[in-house]
């Protein structure tokens, strides 16, 4: 399976200043990073979420990923950019994802960031399965909104 | 002279199974998923009747025009919610 | 002079991870948490920066960022934001500004970080002076597409 | 009564100057430019022929036509390079 030294599927949490330092090491000219995460929301559909299972297809995701990150270099001048995305039991309040993009000039670096989340929520083969408080087991619903989201770049 | 085929997430507890290797004699997707709808009605409900089936083979989104051959991967899955 | 919590005007450097806790103590609704890290460029217009010097109009600082901040409330639904910039000499790579904002879904998030530092760029009093390698001092030049990234919001 | 009057950046270092009070006579941050003006050419380059001249009044973004009176505090300065 090929390299990609800029996805990361890990159980582990991961630290953003850490990664952000990481991004940013050899690039004197970067002007701008936007970082996105995305966290366990404590509520979804009206109901308290106990736990969040997130599960996965282990070598489709990373291709995935990394045509979407490879995407977002060739549409927008990029110095460089990361996308970690956990798997396994979370908690509120947890961190899911990392998406952090690197520029010369803001703006960039903005988009291209929106752009790639938009298309991780559509095309990254990740599931989530919630666990209620009393128990019950259900997995999350794909929204509508997200394929709109997505709609808007191409 | 197998193709290796797949099931995630509610597919895998839907269908009782996560994978399973099965013979190459599938033109493509769509012949492939008519075999399996004879399973029974939860193969048929998740794969024949399911508007928004998702499908990949070797890792790559596909559709039920794809072709298949010997060694490929299949996976079926419902619309993924990450991120 | 009036307190303002989510604004910080400060010459020492800021912990992305820190601040990012800080930020969403307290919401465990969030989902999304977009942040922007504006650095030093080791080069400016073609020249190479030794040292870049940040001035500004303290009151009048604070009052236009929280303007901006509770702008950005007012537009998207939030849960918390963040407004960190510093002052004094700074050097390439350093961290110079921080805008982060954390919502229940991303788009406001994303939408609110952009417009924030848009505004920032053209409204917030701060200078940046620069030094070359042989000494020479600078003032920078406002940028005509700050003008336009700010007129986008309108 | 007296105006508090800033200078930031480059205006400060081309008038020489980082603040200074000034009496209360002008009704306006226009008629505080023309007598400032008078001062020498440098004044009148930064402040009356200046097409970027940014203008604020107690911390709030102001123009030519802001009104002032005693105890206001006048800032002059270009263009903001933050961020």
């Amino acid at each position: 399976m090929a390299h990609f030294p800029h996805i990361k599927i890990q159980q582990e949490d991961f630290d953003l200043s850490t990664e952000i330092a990481r991004l940013r090491e050899g690039h004197a000219d970067i002007g701008a990073v936007v970082s996105f995460v995305g966290t366990v929301r404590d509520i979804n559909e009206g109901d308290d979420v106990a736990v969040l299972e997130l599960e996965h297809y282990p070598g489709m995701t990373e291709k995935a990923l990394e045509k979407i990150r490879l995407e977002a270099h060739e549409r927008w001048a990029l110095e460089s950019s990361v996308i970690i995305h956990r798997i396994g039991k979370m908690y509120p309040t947890d961190q899911i994802v990392l998406v952090a993009v690197s520029s010369r000039h803001r703006e960039n670096a903005f988009y291209a960031s929106h752009f790639i989340m938009d298309y991780l929520k559509t095309n990254a083969p990740f599931w989530k399965k919630e666990t209620l408080p009393n128990g019950e087991e259900r997995w999350v619903d794909a929204r509508l909104s997200d394929k709109d989201a997505e709609k808007r770049w191409k | 002279m197998m193709v290796n085929v797949l099931y995630f997430a509610s597919f895998r507890e839907m269908l009782g199974k996560a994978d399973e290797q099965l013979p190459a004699t599938h033109g493509d997707v769509q012949s492939l998923i008519a075999e399996l709808a004879t399973r029974g009605d939860n193969w048929k409900q998740a794969l024949l009747d399911n508007q928004n089936l998702q499908i990949a083979v070797n890792h790559d989104v596909a559709s039920r025009d794809t072709r298949i051959q010997a060694g490929d991967e299949v996976a079926f899955f419902p619309p993924v919610t990450g991120g």
